[in-house]
């Protein structure tokens, strides 16, 4: 294991000043993901445009350096996309941090994908894969538009 | 293969009883522990215990981990489709209780009817009794026949429209009887009732297949499958653990929690509240992987053939009065000796090392339908040998020489 | 007595976790074992194991006497007035579903009000909020002061003719405060009202005399005071669990099973359904033991000096803010680093090989009066030292550079 | 242990012929004990006189041969006893059969009282304790005229 894997510059940085820690005026996606583990929670609004394209997204809560990072970088990422994108990212960011050596996404540039990778140290971490990945269950919910809560006992 | 030497496994065939290597012939009641279990529980809390799913430390991702894997091993032993359809119980005994009671507060109200048969043990009885105080419900017996049977047909007439859920054992704990589940199950559905299986005495001896069984509850005590006291599990299939509320409530089951509400878990975080029986758990993936290692199918054979040489010599012991006759018959072998009550041939076994069981086992209805109020049984695991029963029967032949010399 | 090499006794002790030698701060989650115990387990499914109460041949016998033996321990240990006051259960979580399972069904009604605490586990929760649910049962929560402690008065504040049970812990295991669990019974008596302790965190680190305390009921989990998992006891006074119907039901607590009826078998063996937990019930008796051998007089001293120090040590660090400051506080130091979550804290302590729980430790409740979702915890057991709290003290300061440096 | 001391010829005789197994014609007392360990079960019938005399007492029931033997020598001995020394044979019984190596009564002939410690081979049989004295403390709750059934899981 290695601490300085996971607590990477970017994960510490995005950790403390957050971006997007926000509510998107007049959303019309949204939904709420728990941690139970902990009492952590995150909501994540979204406006889709007619096009299913992200014009904006944003989210509230609180939580540890991994899933408030996880979550700054992902609503980063995703705006601008379209929903068929969104998708194919959020499901290769999952497959990465639970089996997968790297990202594969044509949908992000090489950046992208380094920026993504800074959180792959919680591979090493099973207690803590559900704290990077809280926040990217949680748009998939809210792009489905499921009314259910996303919980990460039954995802991970 | 060769189940011979079955016995080097268990630590406490190395033992002497009064003197006398053992006979265990109890294995209905519990069985004894293969080495690897032991040892399992012992390493776990020796190096590597901590508590489960709660801390972040590297002990408790381990445990996790490791409570975790057994749940798969079991789910694939019992080939269940999802992982999420085992829960841990204390017991076969909490598993029917956290189904009577949790089943029967959601669907069941006066008038409607539970069909158990008279077979069954305490355990699927009374957990159902509560629920003819508490909501007027009513129990139906489906009757055995004059070998001890249940057939799909004493099931059938039992069944009307008011049968909320039939709930039979797999193997009688007291005449061996395997009940046709699978055609009781189809029946069933194709009334859309549910039907629970105590499988307290199946598991340790028949081949499961749930998805094949199809039957919506499974029962299990651990410790009669070689594994450590204090576990059991309910397999459930998923939709009714979604369905049914919550049964007993505490740590690890819910989801937030409010002071005016309170949400739950999702499976199978729902049904296991409060800290679960780590060690237990983790040690009883290896009696699954000991039954996986000599072979389910060859645990079938070694003990069918035994229960037929047993039933070939106590048959022709005319003292010896075996109770029930059963088309297929596993597991246990219960008799009576004329002029001897099943306590006095317990004890007197018992001088010999030859431990079986003596009273109703748990079974006071049928032991009233049959008109006896006790009798002795001699139950089998995969450590019994042909040896065990020639000591059984002489044994119980000391019996009427004490009884009739004086 | 000198308790300096406690460690020696617990074999997980001399192993390493993360190549560190474990510094175990998470016993309030749930405690190392000794030697004892885990030798005790090892040799009762080695040389003498047996299902008890069922069967009358010598393995069963002996291991009848055993688990009674145990039952008698406790009783003696916990001060007991009579041995069948002693239920074994599945943990302190089990025994409080089954007071509020048994005490709802007979005494409560629509409009009734169960007392707790905003300190209380979700285990002594959940269980009364089905009886919201089912019954029509209001729950007040009595309020912590602004150290964190339950005075009498708060308990006072919310007791009103509809009060009919009080439910309490003996010491939260957030803050560790101590509640006044005598004064309240007294109080609550006076005006005949029940008393439920959670007695989770006092049995292992308070010496109890449950006819000086003379509570009603009272909760232990076996694993919490140096026991095997899956194992817990309900105190409660004989005439409760005579008046109270069974909860569990099935084999070995009955009388007498007919078709129409079913009446009960006498105490203890009315809430002991099903084969119970006889080998951890068994080893139990070891744990006690070593309990008794340090003495809990002493056991209480040195954790007292240690939490002194250890309340020294992190008062003087900065970075760290403990939550509560009761005015007796017993096993836990929670607290949290300004700009650290503290599953943070946990993931870097681990490193090290400190172990501590990170989350809301089931008390819901409590984190949201205090308007935190999350704490850090350390807890003390027997085998904790000073160089224990000198490391936690130490990576703890290392998170503080991990988190400022970048 | 010895199976022969539990098994002595006067309890396999008393087993196989129990006397006084029968219903007392108007009883007075009546109690009915069970062992829900094996689901034996036994109903004593008192019939006193104005003195607090035992005129009659008979049992009914099934049981194992030291159930039915301590049934059967029990019921022998009782007859015409007044109360008060019934109470303190039984007594005295119950306290041989755990605690003491002898009978002490001064009610009891020594020839009655051999006869009683043939039943005491059951000490060294833990779980056959209960056997040899179910009838006796069904015997006491005949007496009592307590209501309440007797049941060997409490008492012994
Ligand atoms: C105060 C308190 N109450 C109840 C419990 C629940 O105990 P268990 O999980 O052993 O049932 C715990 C421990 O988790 C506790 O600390
Ligand atoms: C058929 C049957 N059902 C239920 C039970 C109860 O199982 P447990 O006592 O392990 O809860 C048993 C065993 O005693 C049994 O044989």
């Amino acid at each position: 294991m290695n601490l300085k894997e996971l607590y990477q510059e970017i994960i510490l940085d995005h950790g403390k000043n957050p971006r997007n820690l926000r509510k998107t005026e007049n959303f019309n996606k949204e939904a709420t993901g728990y941690n139970p583990l902990c009492g952590d929670k995150v909501h994540i609004y979204l406006k889709l445009n007619e096009n299913k394209k992200v014009e904006d997204i944003s989210f509230e809560g609180s939580g540890c350096a991994i899933s408030m990072a996880s979550a700054s970088i992902m609503t980063d990422l995703i705006r601008g996309r379209n929903e068929n994108e969104v998708n194919e990212i959020v499901k290769d960011f999952l497959y990465m941090i639970k089996e997968k050596p790297e990202l594969s996404s044509k949908n992000l540039k090489d950046d992208e994908k380094t920026k993504l990778m800074c959180l792959s140290g919680v591979k090493q971490y099973p207690m803590r894969v559900k704290c990077a990945t809280l926040s990217w269950h949680t748009l998939t919910s809210a792009i489905d538009n499921s009314k259910k809560e996303v919980n990460t006992e039954k995802l991970d | 293969m060769n189940l011979v030497n079955i016995k080097n496994q268990f630590p406490i065939f190395s033992k002497k009883i009064n003197n006398k290597d053992l006979i265990y012939l109890d294995s209905s009641n519990s069985s004894q522990k293969p080495k690897l279990v032991i040892d399992r529980l012992n390493s776990f809390y020796s190096n590597e215990f901590s508590n489960v799913g709660r801390s972040v430390h590297a002990l408790a991702v381990a445990a996790t981990n490791n409570y975790e894997n057994t749940r798969v091993s079991v789910q694939k032993y019992l080939n269940a489709k999802y992982k999420e359809e085992i829960v841990f119980t204390k017991g076969a005994t909490e598993a029917i209780n956290l189904v009577a009671s949790t089943y029967g507060q959601k669907y069941l109200k006066e008038g409607d009817e539970v069909l158990i048969t008279e077979l069954e043990h305490h355990s699927n009885y009374v957990p159902w009794h509560y629920l003819r105080n508490l909501k007027k419900v009513k129990i139906q017996f489906a009757e055995i026949d004059e070998n001890g049977d249940i057939s799909l047909e004493s099931i059938k007439k039992k069944i009307n429209s008011n049968t909320k859920i039939i709930c039979i054992t797999h193997i009688s704990n007291v005449t061996g009887a395997v009940l046709p589940v699978k055609e009781i199950t189809e029946l069933a559905h194709s009334k859309k009732i549910p039907v629970l299986v105590d499988g307290c005495q199946g598991a340790p001896h028949l081949k499961l297949d749930m998805q094949d069984l199809d039957c919506d509850f499974y029962a299990i005590s651990c410790h009669k499958m070689y594994g450590p006291t204090g576990l059991g599990i309910l397999y459930a299939k998923k939709k009714w653990l979604e369905e049914l509320p919550p049964y007993q409530g505490g740590g690890g089951m819910i989801k937030e929690v409010k002071k005016h509400n309170i949400t739950f878990a999702e499976l199978p975080n729902k049904y296991e509240a409060g800290t679960m029986q780590t060690a237990e758990v983790v040690a009883f993936d290896q009696s699954i992987k000991f039954i996986q290692s000599l072979g389910i199918e060859n645990i079938m054979k070694h003990e069918n053939e035994l229960m037929n040489y047993a039933l070939d010599v106590l048959k022709k012991n005319n003292s010896v009065k075996i109770i029930g006759n059963p088309k297929k018959k596993g597991a246990a072998i219960s008799f009576t000796i004329e002029g001897i009550h099943p306590h006095d041939i317990a004890t007197i076994l018992d001088e010999d090392g030859v431990a079986i069981r003596a009273g109703h086992h748990c079974c006071q209805i049928l032991h009233e339908k049959l008109g006896i109020h006790a009798t002795a049984r001699a139950s089998l695991g995969v450590y019994n040998t042909k040896d065990d029963i020639d000591q059984l029967n002489s044994s119980i032949n000391k019996c009427q020489k004490i009884f009739d010399l004086k």
